[in-house]
């Protein structure tokens, strides 16, 4: 058997990754693609305590979870585009109109 | 070692390594399709879980639909000269410092955590008995009936916010 | 209730008169007719000065007890009341604020052009709110008049105003916003120094102690100071009077820098006896530099709203003087002054509004031989000229020969300083006149050129009645004067009998303190 | 008697009519109402005196005007002998130069303006002579102040009068500063301002002291020198006498009512009012005796040189006014009121016949640019003459009796009397001097203006000629009221009239010492009208050679020893220029508006920097997320 705490060890590399990638990316889809990489390493968690611990909350979390990521995405990228036709960058350390 | 865990193994390398790839490359379309191999990693990872629904809610929804979300706006918008560019930002040292601690921190609290809840009903064998999608529909609809119509509205409003954000005028 | 008086009257008349405006400021909203709204209003703001007489009519001018008082619970957890009424003072500003009111409406009827709908709904506002200041008799309702007041008065400053109204409106607005923080701090703790009470009359009559009494003082010091305004928190007056409408002007100098006198009567005085006698002497010195600074000030000004402005200073100097005198001359007369200033300072501003129609230039120096040009103007113009410098026969000699008296009284030092006033006062106003009325026509103006035409029949009926009281009060002050002997002489018996500290008492008490 | 308080109604409502009406209605018709108004309160005035004569003193309290506290004043009147004089005095004249004013001011655009301000004039002089208190008194005292503002800056349209008018007002209130504040002091004093009270508890205090600016002060020396501050500015005394020479840009018969026969006297009025008060106190006594006998002196100095007509008469005015003060302070009240009451009738008259001069030559003041008006003008010559023989005080008219009286009480009261009268002596030469310097510039010699001037010369019509003659009138025979006991026993009716209320003054002298005086005074009028006559007929180089030869001191008196240009740089330019740059410039605008301000603009300062913290980069804020994120997971792993 493959003890749990393997899987949460990945999840927790993988979710250090996903932030990485979000404070270092300039490209904000780049950014939106590394907080999906850590909604999926919480998800694997997430499943893994379900099986081990023989909850089905765990995974109906996952569901919400995906269901609220792909809102999410759908919203951001909207967001995005709509930023982008005014101000053609999306580069994030150019965006700073909430300067003060 | 083990079968499973050398499967294990196998996958947790792979995962990590294609994590690093996904916010390492330049290219966002590299990015994007590095994603994709991860999330078919995931999916695989799920049916060792035994939660084959998950598995293939992976692949369709992830990999199938917010992806290619992804990779449409980057076709969209065109970003041909993002690659000649700086793919990080100035602050990238402290986001690795971050992402290390981070990553130290977490290991450590798996070190200390210990799972002592009641086991629940749905052993791998109860869940095999219903299947893992008749299982999943019957907590769905009963226990979670509340939160699953309310993710409705939530997608019913993502989908309307996406098409008001996106529209090239509001009037 | 042995204290008060309960409204005789089959109507609840102070009720109406705070209400009624509000009313119309409602009613107004659902109207687009610029000339109905300007009727609507003119009807309701007579509407309410008619029934607002009654209660200077059927007042008892023989009791110092609060009159007409309506008193119903608000918020009883908190022991909030629903708590009006009037005594000799306050009935006064009540007539004052109901009167003036008609006025400003009739002087805006053709200088405001835009937003007419928001402009009468903020003076039906501004009405009810400062009349409401007046008659409040509890805190919380005090309070609320207050600071709604600001509201109305910031936006008739800030969007009907001149070229730099946004400035003025915010400076007017900060400068009371201090002072009316401090305030409410002041009165939260009188809550609980009070025995958890907001009712005013209540907290008067509570001995607080001295040391407590200080800080009060100087809270509600800060709120009143700025508003009355004193020397040296009076630099907002001069930029809101110059940037205001006509009817904001009138406003402001008739009725609402009145607010700040009136609260050292109605709250500092009954409520701080020690305090009040220990800041007599300092409040004494601000009010004679008032007078002789705003006097010099205005001798220097080259804006004709900018002079009469300063001059509030120096005249609102006199009220303060009279009032810290504590003697009955000296309170009466600075009371009668405060009346006094409103109706001179008022007129003198609806007079510019109605020459500023016809030249748009409130710049002395563009005027000039004024009185051949528009002579019946220049004789309703020298007679407010003399009232403000108080010559007898006016109501400003009443007003500042009781001021002096009382203060030479008090201390013979700053009688014989403020006195000086008297001089500085008939020096700048007669040059003013001199500069706007006298010598050859400015050839700016005059047929040929721009037309001027003499006061026309609706600004004559506006200035009727305050030039009518100028000389009422002036003959025969008794009028007025009779409303206030009883709650002046009440109130200085308050003072004297309750401020039981000398001076060595006080004295050490500043020493815990400090 | 309630009808006597018609003798001021009267004319106010004449201003009423006049002022509302005037400018469209009545128009130049404005007399029609004026006049009979003030004709009717002379009568009335007559009636009054008649009933003060019969022994009544009449006193009615109208209303209470004021009350406050324990202080109170009523609207009342006071007829008294004093005020009965008065009354003749101010209703006469006023009714006299409403009549003449009818001519002179005949077409001027202002005219029923003109006859209004005059009205409200009459209505506030007789408020001040009839008042019963001294609040009251006030009133009318600063109304007249104002009238006399009107009627000097009538035409407004030149500076110089709007000018004139302002000065005479402000420099007016400076006196009446003191006034005002004597009036307080009066009250907190005896605890009432009528003046039976006040005068009948007068003595009550003498000795006290008041502690005032931390030195003690005898009260009673305090209260009088504060009222004579009033008296001093009213009645254009050192050194509040700047304003009446100016005050000449006014109409003639303004300068004849006003600044001549009636308003300024109300300085002479007060303190004679005063007199229980002043005769308790020394130091005030002497006060008066010393500004009225150096101002007398000072103007006649100054009179000698001046050119334009109507200044000398005004130099001579306030010369005179300073004689009348002479005689007060020495407490001869009793003269200083004679005095007043002859003055009133020869000055009104110099002034009016200087302005039917000026009224011949169209709006011609200088003397130098006159002369030969003789024979032009036969009855506005004689006029003149009458008035100056008696100013200068030749025997037989008005002005000796008066004179004579004020020098011979001067001399007989004292070692401080005799310098007095032979100040007042030396005032008599120069009076009598300048007087016929101004007849014989005027009058003889050959006309010196121009040519169209002449032909246009022509005596004036009746209307002005006839109240010249009645007052000539008066000029020879009103001072036969107070004839020298010397001269005739019990001659001094005048005297003994005022005696109830002005008392009678007490003097050492023997009646040759009287003689002496009386001969002094007769001959420097003729030494004065001798060295005139040398002067300007027998050697009219004489002057120029005289200029030439003293310059300096020529100068010093043709500029009125710069008074003017003193006040004007020491009090009212530094006060305009400390308003504009010290007070306003730097204090309001500097200090007040800059912690105003600078306290906002601080935080905004502060705020400014603190709010770059803000960069609006997502990234930052996220990484300050995660910090705080590490920090709290660092403090359950390593702290609990």
């Amino acid at each position: 058997m493959v003890p749990l705490s393997w899987y949460i060890l990945l999840s927790a590399v993988m979710f250090s990754i996903g932030v990485f990638g979000f404070l270092s990316r300039r490209n904000l889809i780049l950014i939106f693609l590394s907080l999906e990489l850590m909604l999926n390493s919480v998800n694997i968690s997430l499943v893994a305590f379900s099986h081990y611990l023989q909850s089905m909350r765990g995974q109906i979390l996952v569901f919400f979870i995906i269901t609220v990521a792909a809102a999410e995405a759908a919203i951001g990228l909207a967001i995005l585009i709509a930023f982008y036709r005014n101000n053609p960058t999306i580069k994030v350390d150019e965006i700073n109109l909430m300067k003060g | 070692m083990s079968t499973p865990q050398l499967f294990f193994a196998y996958f947790a390398v792979m995962m990590t390594g294609l994590s690093l790839m996904v916010v390492t490359r330049k290219n966002p379309v590299h990015s994007v399709l590095y994603m994709l191999i991860l999330f078919a990693h995931i999916a695989a990872l799920y049916l060792f879980l035994n939660a084959e629904f998950l598995a293939a809610i992976q692949i369709i929804i992830y990999a199938g639909a917010i992806l290619v979300l992804f990779l449409f706006v980057i076709m969209m918008l065109n970003l041909r000269k993002e690659e000649t560019e700086k793919r990080f930002q100035k602050q990238w040292p402290l986001g690795i410092g971050i992402g290390v601690v981070l990553a130290v921190f977490l290991i450590m609290i798996v070190g200390k955590i210990a799972v002592i809840a009641p086991l629940g009903p749905y052993s791998i064998d109860a869940v095999r008995s219903d299947g893992h999608i008749m299982t999943v529909g019957k907590v769905l609809y009963s226990e979670f009936l509340l939160p699953f119509e309310i993710a409705s509205l939530i997608l019913l409003v993502a989908v309307v916010g996406a098409v008001v954000l996106a529209k090239r005028k509001i009037e | 209730m042995e204290n008060v008086i309960l409204n005789q009257l089959n109507y609840p008349v102070l009720s109406y008169t705070v209400f009624l405006p509000v009313l119309g400021a409602l009613l107004l909203l659902f109207m687009r007719n610029t000339a109905m709204i300007r009727w609507t209003t003119l009807l309701v703001t007579m509407a309410t000065f008619v029934i607002s007489l009654p209660l200077l009519t059927n007042f008892d001018k023989t009791t110092y007890k609060m009159q007409f008082v309506e008193r119903h619970q608000w918020i009883p957890s908190w022991s909030i009341n629903y708590f009006i009424g009037v005594d000799g003072i306050s009935v006064l500003f009540v007539f004052l604020t109901t009167l003036l009111s008609i006025l400003c409406v009739l002087v805006s009827w053709k200088a405001i052009e835009n937003k007419v709908k928001e402009f009468h709904i903020a003076i039906l506002t501004v009405e009810a709110a400062m009349t409401g200041v007046f008659i409040s008799l509890d805190f919380f309702l005090f309070y609320i008049f207050w600071e709604a007041m600001l509201i109305p008065m910031f936006l008739l400053i800030g969007v009907w105003g001149g070229p730099n109204r946004v400035y003025a409106a915010i400076k007017f607005f900060l400068y009371t916003l201090v002072g009316s923080v401090l305030m409410l701090v002041g009165i939260i703790v009188l809550y609980f120094a009070g025995g958890n009470t907001l009712d005013i009359l209540t907290l008067g009559t509570v001995h607080y102690p001295v040391k407590l009494q200080f800080w009060l003082f100087l809270a509600f010091f800060a709120a009143f100071a700025v508003k009355v305004p004193m020397f040296p928190v009076h630099t907002w007056l001069p930029d809101a009077h110059t940037e205001a409408p006509t009817a904001g002007s009138v406003i402001l100098a008739g009725v609402l820098i009145k607010m700040g006198a009136y609260g050292f009567l109605r709250f500092s005085m009954p409520m701080f006896p020690d305090a009040v006698r220990f800041f007599m002497t300092p409040m004494l010195v601000l009010s004679v530099i008032g007078i002789v600074y705003g006097a010099l000030v205005c001798l220097a000004q080259k804006d004709l709203k900018r002079l009469i402005a300063y001059s509030s200073v120096s005249h609102m100097g006199y009220v303060t003087l009279g009032i810290f005198a504590l003697n009955s001359q000296g309170m009466e007369g600075g009371i009668l002054q405060m009346l006094n200033h409103g109706i001179i300072t008022g007129a003198l501003f609806l007079m510019i509004g109605i020459i500023y129609e016809r030249t748009h230039t409130r710049v002395i120096a563009d005027y000039g031989g004024f009185a051949t040009l528009v002579p019946w103007y220049a004789g309703l113009f020298i007679i407010l000229t003399f009232a403000s410098i108080g010559l007898p026969g006016t109501n400003g000699f009443i007003g500042e020969f009781l001021v002096l008296f009382g203060a030479f009284k008090a201390q013979k030092l700053f009688g014989v300083l403020a006195a000086t006033g008297v001089i500085l006062g008939a020096g700048y106003m007669l040059w003013l006149y001199q500069r706007v009325f006298f010598e050859t026509p400015n050839p700016n103006w005059g047929p040929g050129h721009h037309p001027l035409w003499d006061l026309d029949l609706r600004e004559v009926i506006t200035l009727a009645p305050l030039f009518a009281l100028i000389f009422v009060i002036g003959f025969y002050p008794e009028v007025f004067l009779s409303y206030m002997h009883p709650t002046v002489e009440n109130l200085l018996k308050h003072i004297n009998t309750h401020a039981f500290a000398g001076e060595g008492l006080i004295a050490k008490h500043l020493m815990e303190i400090f | 008697m309630l009808k006597y308080i018609l003798i001021p109604l009267l004319p106010l409502i004449a201003f009423i009519i006049n002022i509302l009406f005037g400018r469209n209605f009545i128009k130049d018709k404005a007399h029609w109402i004026a006049v009979p108004a003030v004709a009717c309160s002379f009568i009335l005035a007559l009636s009054a005196f008649m009933n003060v004569a019969s022994g009544n003193v009449i006193n009615i309290n109208v209303y209470n005007w004021i009350v406050s506290g324990t202080f109170t004043v009523t609207i009342g009147f006071l007829i008294d002998q004093l005020t009965a004089i008065m009354l003749i005095v101010v209703t006469s004249i006023s009714t006299l130069i409403f009549i003449y004013s009818i001519g002179y001011m005949h077409g001027d655009k202002g005219y029923y303006r003109f006859f209004s301000y005059l009205s409200l004039f009459v209505f506030s002089m007789l408020i001040l002579v009839m008042a019963n208190n001294f609040l009251l008194l006030y009133f009318g005292w600063e109304a007249v102040g104002l009238c006399s503002y009107f009627l000097i800056g009538f035409w407004y349209e030149k500076k110089s009068a709007a000018n004139a008018g302002k000065k005479a007002f402000i420099v007016n209130r400076f006196g009446d500063f003191g006034f005002g504040l004597g009036v307080i002091l009066v009250f907190l004093t005896y605890g009432s301002l009528e003046y039976t009270q006040v005068f009948s508890d007068a003595g009550s205090i003498a000795g006290q002291t008041i502690n005032i600016f931390g030195s003690d002060v005898d009260l009673i020396t305090l209260i009088c020198l504060l009222l004579f501050c009033g008296a001093v500015g009213k009645s254009a005394q050192m050194p509040l006498h700047v304003w009446l020479p100016d005050a000449m840009e006014g109409p003639t018969p303004v300068s004849a009512l006003i600044h001549a026969a009636t308003m300024v006297t109300a300085g002479v009025f007060l303190v004679a009012r005063c007199n229980p008060l002043f005769s308790l106190s020394h130091t005030a006594m002497n006060t008066v005796a010393i500004v009225g006998g150096v101002t007398s002196i000072f103007a006649a100095s100054i009179g000698l040189v001046q050119n334009d007509i109507k200044r000398v008469i005004a130099y001579s005015t306030v010369s005179q006014l300073g004689y009348m003060f002479l005689a007060l302070g020495v407490g001869a009240y009793s003269a200083g009121i004679f005095h007043l009451y002859t003055h009133a009738y020869f000055k009104a008259l110099l002034f009016l016949g200087s302005g039917s001069v000026i009224h011949a030559l169209g709006n011609e003041q200088n003397m130098q640019k006159m002369g030969g008006l003789k024979k032009y003008m036969p009855v506005t010559y004689a006029v003149f003459v009458i008035a100056t023989l008696s100013i200068t005080g030749i025997p037989g008219l008005s002005g000796f009796f008066s004179k004579d009286e004020i020098l011979w009480r001067a001399y007989s009261s004292g070692e401080l009397g005799k310098v007095l009268w032979l100040l007042g002596t030396i005032v008599a030469l120069m009076t009598a001097f300048y007087s016929w310097r101004l007849i014989f510039l005027t009058f003889h010699g050959k006309f010196r203006g121009t040519h169209e001037q002449e032909h246009h010369l022509h005596e004036s019509p009746k209307v002005i000629t006839v109240p010249l003659m009645f007052l000539a009138f008066g000029a020879i025979f009103a001072g036969y009221a107070g004839i020298p006991p010397l001269i005739l026993e019990h001659g001094d009716k005048i005297g003994e009239f005022l005696g109830p209320v002005l008392g009678h003054p007490h003097g050492e002298g023997s009646h040759l010492e009287e003689i002496m005086v009386m001969m002094t005074s007769v001959l420097v009028a003729v030494g004065g009208w001798y060295g005139a006559y040398i002067m300007y007929v027998k050697k009219p180089d004489m002057p120029l050679e005289a200029v030439s030869k003293f310059t300096p001191l020529y100068n010093l008196l043709f500029n009125k020893y710069y008074v003017d240009e003193i006040y004007d740089k020491v009090f009212v330019k530094p006060t305009l220029k400390m308003s504009d740059k010290v007070v306003l410039g730097f204090f309001d605008v500097k200090i007040i508006e800059g912690i105003v301000n600078g306290v906002p603009n601080l935080v905004g300062a502060f705020s400014k920097k603190f709010r770059e913290i803000q960069t609006g980069m997502l990234s930052n804020y996220g990484l300050v997320m995660a910090l705080g994120a590490l920090c709290i997971i660092g403090y359950v792993i390593f702290l609990k």
